[in-house]
């Protein structure tokens, strides 16, 4: 793998979650969950179909309040602010969010803009052929396969200078080597004092990553 | 602020892609506006009397028309979850995308309206009064429909919805719009219209982008 | 004020407004109560039958 | 001092739960109704038979003592129901979310009310239905803005979103209602000239005013007591999984 983009490790951050709560509905999901997680760290979350792992991602980023418990990113509670906490945070979803019409390299420079990051065109150009989207850049992304959209959001992820990664289901779609290409990405962000958090069912073996059963 | 024209050039590039969406609006200003005369007659003095009603209403039912693209896109393919939790704020990327609305299904409107007004047969007094109404008018339309917009996302029935809750906030925009050019054409003084449009702008533009917003979080939770 | 019930009915030839407005009012509050009543009955008669299939589930699930 | 705020901000808050508000809210209710009767039987009586006839519209002028009140109370009631809502929205109780949405189709009735009483009394003063009188006017848009907010709050499943989405309409409601307002009696003057104005008849009788003014408490008593019971269907809907619910005594029986 050639240079990737390179930039200065992260500073010490952390993130923890106290005695979380999750309700659906009527449902309770998950109660009192807490664990902590700081530079270098890497959480595997499992557990089946519709036991909770999406809605804990959602309430760990703060898309959804809790209805017990709270998130503390570097000592302080997101609720109050929650811009300072996107600064540092770089969430994927389960749908690319990628817009069809736009072609990969539109939609990567339009992140870059979004992430306060002036990623110049030969740059980008450059992540986008790391992932093995030679000569697809330009082409609208309707009409790529879903493993190379996937690729596209690596390239969005590695771009981004986020310390905390919050991925829901990140392996999916994609072939081997892509899935060895996003490991890679994961541990060298941990090298570099980064956070992760991924959610798949995958078997998955990243060095130091340790799993939370919910 | 860079975030803010970030989202009006993504958001005119998407619609240059797909023109479709947009001219349809467009059409249905003209459509609905040459429809009048067919149903009222040709008698041109009663048109050049009920003109200014009839543009702006028709004005505000292509907005409502326009509105319910404006987020469902990207609530659609996760996007807007994107803007959410970019480090950007979330209150200017909105503002961003009603400005996009704006330009791409109200300023059409003031282009469109000096070729309805000969059909209604308005003189040039009046044709600029519209003019101007609609100029100060149409974002105020864009920015209280966007708050529609985002009450209404991702419901079924959010069509028919958005237009029930929108059009009662939209009667004061109706009546200082269209009223300043019957004061016009009746020789009354405008300046009060005109102010209050005004202020009426800067109301919407003070508050709705932050309601939008706080209505987005709310939808995509 | 009236020195009869039928001059106190007809209410100097508006009868049929004025009572009709006080008439509206009276049976919409009227119907108004019989609704959140009916609604309270249904809801009631849901919780028990929720209750009922709680308490005897092996039976329930049959 | 701060025990004193201690003990009144904590049972402020424990009546906010909905399961300690269910049956204080059901030991109301008589009380309301009793009061919204004894002031509905003493608003008739002096609607009746105290008010004088009025010089210029003869008896037919007694529909202001129920169209008044109507007006006046579908305008309390949104207002009311803004601040329940702006309550639920900021400080995220459920309690007051229920309320906004037992206070809404109270409001609409009152609203529609208003104006079908100003129909039957335009129609034999002015000889038409329908008037476009700036308060009546604006009274139908109050009356859209109801039906949005009924309608909202219905078209949403989730009820979480249902009550915050309701709670900014209401909220952005309450904003435009003076807006709405201004503009309609601005467009009215525009177009017609100073309409006849209902209450401002000459001699505005001092009875005519109690009379009007104890309809009016007849009618918030009224309010009050429907509140009450729409909300206890509410929240035995919504907390119908809470075990609080399943031992109360109408539910096990």
């Amino acid at each position: 793998m050639t240079a990737y983009i390179s930039h200065p490790p992260f500073t010490s951050q952390s993130l923890q979650a106290k005695d979380l709560s999750c309700v659906r509905g009527e449902q309770t999901l998950f109660a009192n969950l807490s664990f902590t997680l700081s530079s270098g760290d890497c959480l595997h979350v499992k557990g089946e179909n519709g036991v909770g792992k999406t809605s804990l991602l959602r309430l760990l980023v703060g898309l959804a309040q809790p209805e017990q418990g709270e998130v503390i990113w570097n000592a302080a509670n997101i609720k109050n602010d929650l811009d300072n906490f996107h600064q540092g945070l770089c969430f994927l979803g389960h749908r690319d969010a990628l817009k069809e019409d736009l072609s990969a390299l539109e939609n990567l420079m339009m992140y870059a803009a979004l992430a306060k990051v002036d990623l110049s065109h030969e740059t980008a150009l450059q992540c986008l052929w790391q992932f093995g989207l030679r000569e697809r850049e330009d082409l609208p992304v309707h009409y790529l396969s879903a493993g190379q959209k996937k690729r596209i959001v690596l390239a969005r992820i590695a771009m981004r200078r986020a310390p905390l990664w919050i991925l829901d289901e990140p392996f999916n779609a994609l072939d081997f080597q892509g899935v060895q290409l996003l490991v890679q990405l994961i541990e060298r962000h941990l090298s570099q004092g980064g956070m992760t958090i991924f959610t798949g069912h995958q078997e998955i073996s990243i060095a130091g990553s340790r799993a939370l059963q919910l | 602020m860079n975030a803010f024209f970030v989202m009006v050039h993504r958001d005119l590039l998407l619609v240059m892609r797909r023109k479709s969406e947009v001219l349809t609006a467009l059409f249905f200003f003209v459509i609905v506006t040459s429809l009048f005369p067919l149903g009222i007659g040709a008698d041109t003095a009663l048109l050049r009397k009920i003109a200014p009603g009839v543009i702006w209403v028709s004005a505000l039912l292509a907005t409502l028309l326009g509105l319910q693209r404006l987020f469902a896109s990207d609530y659609l393919d996760g996007t807007l979850e994107q803007l959410a939790l970019s480090p950007r704020s979330f209150v200017v990327l909105v503002l961003g995308k009603i400005t996009a609305h704006w330009l791409v299904c109200g300023l059409p409107l003031l282009i469109l309206a000096p070729m309805i007004g000969l059909q209604f047969d308005l003189d040039n007094a009046s044709l600029e009064t519209l003019l101007l109404t609609l100029l100060l008018g149409t974002p105020v339309l864009s920015l209280i429909g966007s708050i529609g917009a985002a009450l209404t996302l991702g419901l079924r029935g959010g069509g028919a919805l958005m237009s029930l809750l929108v059009l009662p906030l939209y009667i004061p925009v109706l009546i200082f719009g269209a009223g300043a050019v019957y004061a016009k054409s009746v020789g009354l003084d405008v300046a009060g219209h005109f102010s209050l449009l005004g202020a009426l702008l800067i109301l919407a533009l003070a508050f709705a982008p932050w309601v939008s917003a706080a209505a987005l979080r709310i939808a995509i939770e | 004020m009236w020195n009869s019930v039928s001059e106190f009915l007809a209410m100097g030839g508006y009868a049929l407004y004025v009572w009709s407005s006080f008439g509206l009012c009276a049976i919409a509050f009227c119907i108004e109560v019989l609704i959140v009543r009916s609604q309270r009955k249904t809801t009631l008669r849901r919780l028990r039958q929720a209750l009922l299939a709680d308490q005897y589930p092996q039976e329930s699930r049959q | 001092m701060n025990d004193l705020t201690n003990t009144s901000w904590l049972n402020w808050f424990r009546l906010a739960s909905p399961s300690t508000f269910y049956p204080v809210a059901g030991r109301l209710i008589p009380f309301f109704w009793i009061l919204s009767i004894a002031f509905g039987l003493a608003g008739l009586w002096v609607s009746f038979f105290v008010a004088p006839v009025d010089a210029v519209q003869g008896q037919g002028y007694r529909i202001i003592f129920v169209h008044v009140p109507a007006s006046w109370m579908s305008m309390f009631l949104y207002i009311v129901m803004a601040a329940w809502a702006g309550v639920g929205l900021v400080f995220n109780t459920r309690l007051s979310a229920m309320m906004a949405q037992a206070i809404a189709p109270i409001g609409a009735v009152m609203a529609f009310l208003s104006l079908w009483t100003g129909a039957f009394w335009g129609k034999p003063m002015w000889g038409a239905w329908w008037v476009w009188d700036a308060r009546l006017t604006s009274e139908l848009i109050l009356f859209f803005l109801y039906l949005g907010f009924i309608a909202l709050q219905a078209s949403i499943d989730q009820v979480r979103r249902a009550d915050k989405a309701g709670a900014i309409l209401a909220l952005v409601g309450v904003v435009n209602v003076p807006i709405i307002y201004f503009s309609v009696k601005w467009w009215n003057t525009l177009h017609q000239g100073a309409s006849v104005s209902m209450t401002k008849s000459p001699s505005m009788a001092h009875t005519m005013l109690w009379g009007m003014l104890l309809m009016a408490l007849c009618f918030w008593m009224y309010a009050i007591a429907m509140t009450l019971m729409r909300v206890r269907v509410i929240i035995l809907e919504r907390e119908s999984h809470a075990d609080w619910v399943q031992n109360l005594k109408e539910v096990k029986g």
